[in-house]
């Protein structure tokens, strides 16, 4: 809904724009070739976008957009074509062209004019074009990158005229690589040549599709041309694999705090708690679903949804640990393998629970978009933003968390009833709170790790199942009741699990490591940061 | 003095077992008869379909009296039990996929259908020999026993106990899971075996062969309580209390008890997959599904239900989930989890020994009508 | 007491089902076989709702044959070796006359003998991979001739050279994978434009697999995947997708396994324009359409649901008994099954749905692109209905066997070259 | 390698040394627990070794017994063994007992079964399903019963025993196990004064035919047991001697007075 507001908001400026400037061609004409859009079959759609762009007036713009993203309809009485934005169960229709309003209309008063890929592509090239000239430098950039794939040499004198006009260098400098892209595909020789060889070294993956098609028998008949794309292409390929390094360190990273976040809590509850948490999955779950349900009270708000529900989320997994420590656990300290059991019927529990009160499906957590989308490094690397945010979120997550473990009086009180539990009685502190505390603490901790994990996976009543095993594995293969070996063994499970990915496969892969995490143990039987001495004892 | 009186105490209450033996053998007689001899409208008569439902429970109990021999006499958690059962199955289910002969789908004289369809041009060398029935019965022991003898000795010569046991052996079955799950592994993948048609010339779908299958997993559970029961009341038994309450005070006193645990856990194994190769010709599949984390989980909170260390109480609690599972399931398709799942909250709290220890702690209440603190002397000894 | 407790368990178990079936013998019973809980409920679920929904109306149209419909609902739980002993169940306790249900293709390999023992009726609503026809069971969902080829098809038409097969390591996946690789072979698509990928169940990690599909599109052709990925694991792939950048118009994604109700669980606004091959849409603008998805919202009380193909795989598998029962005035398992040949009632995109000899039925195939509102709009569709084939004609080994259960082949398994059956029960 | 077993065995060769721990130092995580210690056990000799707390006691225990590797030294046992590359079961089956500080029997069996346990027989599991007790076995359980003044509490577990039952039952089963060389750490920590009186009699009893090291805080009662005392400070030997010639060294009484 949101994206479509902003469209639209987007779409008045632009008409507004389109408006000022003096039309360069009779209304009637561009009227015309709007309506033709609506032709019966995508290949005359085809045509009749082609038609318009050959107009080159950006008051057609709004139109391509809009048909692009499938919001152009014609409506059935008046044959007119519109702009349909959908308003609760009906639609609110704008004239295509002069934007004006014209009311709300029933969904079936409508015609929708469709769009496929091909179609999609075409008007992606079309708005490229028209909007070399216009917009903001961004909107000019990204329409010079859309060219290099698709557009053929016609459009090099606009290419040409835009960038002679272009201020900014970096534009400029987009423009000029979409030049040379689009001169290598064709026209004489030598300035083919010269193109290709100007093409060395750019990352860009569109770029490195138009060499990768100039360097095949089927798509180019001149060796001479072929020869140098292949060569061009290589050279462009060994820069990239030292990116390509970097990637799969970053993808090691990045699932390693994946699997840091799901087992942070349960460091606490089961690492230091000694609770084998059979339910800390679903805490994780009633993180996710908080985060959905955040989005569903606050509609307008889902670019900061992600940081309401980070401490809602807080606070519901966190009491509902609160309330089973109270009622159920703490009858069985001392116990460690029966809370196995107890948790493992909470967690029976909580899954059916959101199945009757969410329904049994997913459901749909909108990612903002701040976090969509990727970095691009350069283009061979970039690296996506809801991976980084999750990487920094955790770090920063886990710097808070021993932060608070080591600085604060509610941390010296976990770490006292820990380890000496009547001691820190007989001092005066009330272990049962702590206890409990301590339980909601973790608890709470999972259900964050489930607001992050719902920006990458399915929020449904499975959502805990599938990080339970792989959280255990992570805790014991750290060490038990040290949150610096759950970090360590994190990360070394998801680095050794992306390296090994490209050669053994996912499966094999994860199989393996599997297999590494038993022999590990039996060479240190208490993990990566195991306690010695005296203190192991006990 | 005598061996007797001390192995008498180990079993807590003898009349537990005696009545357990009882009901078995009684269940093991009757069903068939009942199934068979009365006539199919008499309120007597067993239907078929309850029949394959307790012969389904039986290789459960089977199961769970496996876990039960080393959680509750020798402490060791296994979180991954299931995957000796799948072995064991898996074993069974090899043969009567080569018993298919060329009835398959694909009328391949050798190939399983599974194997002609992924385009295999021959039997790879790990499903040879297994068209003997010989040979995968003792598969389906010698093959979940190895496993569990090479893990074990991994894992207990070094050391690893405790929960660390319970994660590596959660482990194993997750990796086995996965490797099942791989069709390039030619276990059939996802869809595991299934159509099987017979075992030993014996149609699966005929009455005489389902009883017969049931009457065996009853005579496998009353061997195997009687081999677990002479387990644990030999000196054996007593080794294993002691390594389960004080392992490192019973090597000082000279016992390997890497060594024990070693041989406990392998007979555990192979009573697992014995129980696995019954259960698969009654359910006619046996699939990766068997190799999940979760049924692990499940099978000792069976275990835990019913009360461990006594043997009987695992069979009782793996018998009543599972029927409460059947029951609920149809009864209460929404809601039975709820009920499951706070069934198994409730015992872990207040019922700390299993539902046989009900009895005890109302008897103990009756008496105290007070809420003393239980004696040391039955403190729950596993935890 | 133990003892007891034991014994008084068996009986009870023995017995619940006497008491059962001792009521209501004037009604006809459905039985509805799908998980309710574990990890198939996901899906499972709302065709428990669909067959509810249809035996509801059913009962208000006056029942079948003067009875009323009853419906019987279990829970398999997701857990495979169950759905046997609830579909005997069903069948021995309950006394169903039909059944619908299953999803998985191995929930079907467990119930299938339990079924043709006891010469049950199963209507499976699944699109799935074929190389079976049982005697007992009628097939309405998709065979892979019906999604998989007509969806390479239009993709070969859009001018695609690259093919990407990235599928969850199963059955489905493995046989569509390979007929389809064998299709494209013979089309003339050379070995090294073909990647094929497999991961397990619940795959959630996709960076480095969605980074090997853009540098393979990267090769200067066309390039697009067609995906088989199952359930969960498709969210995260997407996601992955759409944060690479990866757009459907530089690599398009055809799923088999994505519908409208895996949709709504996804911010769709990245994934416009991504394919889906079905026989329904729920977009499919038709007046029977906008029936079923009124009463569907009417019936689920929530105006948010969607519909989905195996939903209208259930509403025309259970009409089609409807009708077949109607027919021969009987729910005797026999008679109703020879009465289902060749009958036929109308689909939910307009066109006519029959039900052929080999237990699968005829239905149009519907491309579809994904908009942002988490609906298909359908780009391409069969000029008419595609016969179900129940053995593809693309590997050699299935090429020879033939599916036909009326005279004189009688078989589901009949191979043409040896003039013999083998295989199930015939 | 020669079989342990077949090496010179019995309980008492005089004049011959049975334990010597040589040069042996440990350390966890920096802090070092036995700083190249050494010092010999002679065979029928009674040790009694004190020192203050982090003194290495329980530590020089657990190298003798295996439970703790050194990082350098040998313990030799009698004068061919070298326990540092044995494993605890193999060395209390050549010989060498160990009482707790803290007393630990095996809580859920009877006070019998403890015995039966620990009674010196074949520790193969084959042996566990053979297992007959024999008459002179019986009679050395029953006046092993008797001496710890257990014989009414036999069939009770010995997780409902009291603390000084606990720590008799213990000493009854070094008893039945029998060994050359008995380790007793703190065996009259919280008894009464005619309980620590009986241990100090028995343990001196026992040493007649046995030998024994024992660890123990309590001054009255190494007085009462009149043996050689070695004190440990900071992981090694500080002192030797009698009690007496041991309490007039100033090195240690600095250590137990402070400075």
């Amino acid at each position: 809904m949101n994206f479509i507001r902003t469209f639209l908001a987007g779409l008045l400026v632009v008409l507004a724009a389109a408006m000022a400037t003096p039309a360069p061609v009779s209304a009637g004409e561009l009227e015309d070739r709007v309506k033709a859009l609506d032709a019966k079959n995508f290949a005359g759609k085809g045509k009749a976008i082609e038609a318009l762009e050959a107009l080159a007036d950006p008051a057609a713009l709004p139109v391509l957009r809009a048909m692009q993203e499938g919001l152009l309809f014609r409506e059935k009485a008046t044959k007119r074509i519109v702009i349909g934005v959908k308003a609760a169960r009906s639609f609110e229709i704008f004239d295509a062209l002069s934007g004006e309003a014209l009311g709300v209309v029933k969904k079936r008063k409508l015609k929708k004019i469709s769009v496929n890929n091909r179609l999609r592509g075409r008007l992606r090239l079309a708005i490229g074009a028209l909007a070399l000239t216009s917009g903001d430098a961004a909107a000019r950039s990204s329409a010079a990158k859309a060219l290099v794939k698709d557009a053929d040499p016609t459009i090099l004198p606009a290419l040409d005229r835009a960038l002679a006009r272009e201020q900014e260098v970096e534009v400029a400098a987009v423009m000029g690589v979409a030049r040379a892209a689009i001169q290598a595909k064709g026209g004489e020789k030598s300035a083919r040549l010269a193109a290709i060889s100007a093409l060395e070294g750019v990352l860009d993956r569109e770029v490195m599709v138009v060499l990768g098609t100039l360097s095949q028998a089927a798509n180019e008949p001149d060796a001479e041309i072929r020869a140098l794309a292949t060569e061009t292409l290589a050279a462009t390929e060994a820069s990239g694999r030292y990116y390509g390094m970097l990637e799969t360190l970053f993808f090691g990273v990045s699932l390693g705090s994946v699997l840091l976040l799901a087992a942070i809590g349960l460091a606490i509850t089961f690492g230091v708690m000694g609770v084998i948490n059979m339910a800390h999955g679903e805490m994780i779950m009633l993180g996710a679903y908080t985060t959905y349900v955040i989005q569903q009270v606050f509609p307008g708000a889902i670019e900061y949804s992600l940081a309401i529900a980070v401490p809602v989320a807080f606070l519901v997994s966190g009491a509902v640990g609160v309330v089973l420590e109270r009622s159920v656990i703490r009858f069985l300290y001392g116990r460690p393998l029966e809370t196995l059991l107890a948790t493992f019927g909470i967690s029976l529990v909580l899954q059916q629970a959101v199945r009757s009160i969410f329904s049994p499906l997913n459901r749909s957590v909108i990612t903002p978009d701040w976090m969509s989308g990727a970095l691009e490094v350069n283009a061979a690397l970039s690296l996506t933003y809801n991976r980084l945010t999750i990487i920094i979120f955790t770090f920063v997550l886990l710097l808070m968390i021993a932060a608070l473990l080591r600085y604060s009086s509610f941390g010296l009180r976990m770490r006292a009833v820990t380890q000496n539990r009547a001691m820190a009685s007989a001092m005066g502190i009330r272990t049962n709170w702590v206890d409990a505390l301590t339980f909601g603490f973790g608890s709470g901790i999972a259900g964050i790790a489930g607001v992050a994990l719902s920006q990458l996976t399915n929020v449904g009543p499975n959502l805990g199942q599938q990080y339970i095993v792989d959280s255990f594995m992570v805790v014991v293969f750290g060490g038990v009741g040290n949150i610096w070996g759950t970090t360590l063994g994190a990360m070394t499970l998801g680095i050794a699990n992306k390296v090994m990915e490209p050669w053994s496969g996912a499966v094999l892969g994860k199989i393996l490591i599997l297999v590494f995490i038993i022999l590990f143990i039996q060479k240190r039987p208490s993990g990566m940061f195991a306690l010695k001495g005296r203190a192991a004892e006990n | 003095m005598s061996a007797t009186n001390i192995s008498l105490r180990l079993l807590g209450n003898d009349t537990g077992a005696r009545v357990f033996l009882a009901a078995i053998i009684a269940l093991t007689v009757l069903v068939p008869i009942l199934n068979v001899a009365v006539p199919p409208d008499s309120p007597f008569h067993v239907p078929t379909y309850a029949v394959s439902l307790f012969g389904k429970y039986l290789c459960f109990a089977l199961l769970a009296l496996s876990v039960d021999l080393i959680w509750g006499f020798c402490g060791i958690l296994s979180l991954g039990h299931g995957a000796f059962f799948a072995i064991g199955g898996y074993a069974i289910g090899m043969y009567m996929m080569r018993e298919i002969g060329p009835r398959g789908v694909y009328g391949h004289p050798e190939l399983p259908d599974f194997m002609v369809f992924l385009n295999w041009t021959e039997l790879p060398w790990f499903w040879l020999g297994f068209d003997m029935f010989w040979f995968a019965a003792a598969m389906v022991v010698v093959a979940p026993g190895l496993l569990a003898f090479v893990f074990g000795w991994l894992a207990f010569r070094s050391r690893v106990s405790g929960v660390y046991f319970s994660i590596i052996s959660q482990a194993m079955t997750y990796a086995l899971m996965l490797a099942f799950f791989r069709n390039d592994m030619g276990f059939g993948g996802n869809n595991g075996l299934t159509d099987f048609k017979d075992i030993l010339g014996f149609n699966l779908q005929a009455n005489a062969t389902r009883i017969t299958l049931f009457v065996f997993s009853g005579v496998a559970l009353i061997g195997a309580f009687a081999l677990c029961r002479f387990i644990v009341a030999s000196k054996m038994g007593r080794v294993l209390i002691a390594i389960r309450d004080a392992e490192a005070r019973a090597r000082f006193v000279g016992y390997r008890t890497d060594m024990y645990k070693l041989f406990v856990f392998s007979v555990s194994a192979v009573l697992a997959g014995i129980a696995g190769a019954l259960y698969v010709p009654q359910v006619g599949i046996i699939n990766p599904g068997e190799f999940s984390p979760l049924k692990s989980i499940e099978i000792v909170v069976w275990v835990a239900l019913g009360g461990r260390g006594t043997l009987y109480g695992a069979v009782l609690g793996a018998i009543s989930v599972n029927a409460l599972k059947s029951y609920f399931t149809a009864l209460a398709p929404e809601i039975w989890l709820f009920l499951l799942g706070g069934l198994f909250v409730l015992v872990t709290v207040a019922l700390p020994r299993g539902l046989v220890g009900l009895r005890g702690q109302l008897a103990r209440r009756r008496a105290n009508s007070g809420a003393l603190k239980p004696k040391l002397a039955e403190r729950d000894p596993a935890s | 007491m133990q003892g007891k407790t034991i014994l008084g368990m068996a009986t009870a178990a023995a017995t619940f089902g006497f008491a059962v079936t001792a009521m209501a013998a004037d009604t006809i019973k459905v039985g509805v076989l799908h998980s309710l809980s574990g990890t198939m409920a996901i899906s499972e679920t709302t065709l428990k709702d669909t067959v509810l929904m249809l035996v509801e109306e059913q009962n208000k149209k006056g029942g079948v044959l003067g009875k009323k419909l009853e419906a019987v609902v279990v829970d398999p739980a997701s857990d495979w070796p169950l759905f046997a002993e609830k579909a005997r169940e069903l069948l021995e306790v309950h006394k169903v006359d039909v059944v619908f249900g299953n999803w998985t293709s191995v929930s079907r390999k467990s119930v299938l003998p339990v079924i043709e023992e006891l010469n049950g009726l199963l209507f499976y609503p699944v699109q799935y991979e074929g190389e079976e026809s049982s005697k007992n069971v009628f097939y309405t969902g998709a065979a892979p001739n019906q999604q998989a080829i007509p969806a390479v098809d239009y993709l070969m038409d859009q001018g695609i050279q690259r093919w990407v097969l990235a599928g969850t390591d199963y059955v489905y996946p493995r046989t569509t994978n390979k007929i389809l690789e064998s299709y494209l072979k013979t089309k003339g698509v050379a070995a090294e434009d073909i990647m094929i990928n497999y991961t397990p169940f619940g795959h959630s990690d996709w960076q480095t697999i969605v980074s090997d599909i853009k540098s393979f599109g990267a090769a200067g052709k066309k390039t697009a995947v067609v995906s088989t990925i199952n359930g969960d694991a498709n969210v995260p792939f997407y996601k992955e997708l759409g944060n690479q950048g990866i757009k459907a118009e530089d690599i398009p994604v055809v799923a088999f396994s994505v519908g409208e109700e895996e949709l709504s669980g996804i911010d769709t606004a990245p994934l416009v324009g991504h394919l889906a091959a079905w026989n329904y849409f729920m977009s499919a603008d038709a007046e029977v359409n906008e029936d079923f998805i009124a009463k569907w919202h009417a019936f689920i009380k929530d105006e948010k649901r969607v519909t989905n193909d195996p939903m209208e795989a259930h509403y025309i598998g259970f009409n089609m008994w409807v009708k077949a029962v109607e027919k021969s005035g009987t729910t005797d398992v026999d008679t109703v099954r020879s009465a289902m040949y060749g009958i036929t009632y109308p689909n939910l995109t307009g066109g006519v749905a029959v039900m052929n000899t080999n237990h699968h039925l005829t239905k149009p195939v519907l491309i579809g692109e994904i908009q942002s509102d988490g609906q298909f709009e359908t780009v391409w569709q069969t000029p008419g209905g595609v016969i179900g084939d129940a053995w593809t004609d693309f590997l050699p080994d299935s090429a020879r066997i033939v599916a036909d259960w009326t005279a004189p082949i009688t078989c589901g398994n009949f191979n043409i070259d040896t003039g013999k059956c083998s295989g199930q029960n015939y | 390698m020669i079989d342990p077993s077949e090496t010179p065995s019995g309980k008492l060769v005089p004049g011959k040394s049975i334990l010597v721990l040589d040069n042996v130092s440990v350390s966890f995580d920096g802090f070092k627990a036995l700083n190249a210690l050494s010092f010999v056990v002679m065979s029928g000799e009674m040790r009694a070794v004190i020192g203050p707390n982090g003194a290495g006691k329980t530590t020089m225990m657990d190298v003798i017994t295996g439970k703790t590797r050194p990082d350098q030294g040998k313990v030799i046992f009698r004068d061919y063994h070298d326990l540092t590359r044995l494993d605890e079961p193999r060395i209390a089956n050549l010989g060498i007992g160990r009482k707790f500080q803290k007393p630990t029997v095996f809580e859920a069996l009877t006070v019998l079964d403890n015995l039966w346990m620990a009674l010196k027989a074949n520790r193969r599991i084959r042996a566990m399903f053979t297992f007959t007790l024999s008459s002179a076995n019986r009679a050395r359980i029953e006046e092993v019963l008797e001496v710890t003044g257990l014989t009414a509490l036999r069939d009770d577990l010995a997780g409902g025993l009291s603390h000084g039952q606990k720590q008799w039952l213990e000493i009854g089963m070094l008893l039945v196990q029998d060994p050359d060389l008995l380790l007793v750490d703190e065996p009259v920590a919280g008894m009464t004064d005619a309980e620590t009186e009986a241990t100090a009699t028995l343990l001196r009893t026992i040493a007649k035919s046995h030998s024994v090291v024992v660890v123990e805080h309590d001054m009255e009662f190494v007085r009462a047991l009149d043996v050689p005392v070695t004190v440990l400070h900071e992981g090694s030997v500080l002192a030797d001697g009698s009690l007496d010639t041991v309490q007039r060294n100033e090195a240690v009484i600095e250590v137990y007075l402070g400075r």
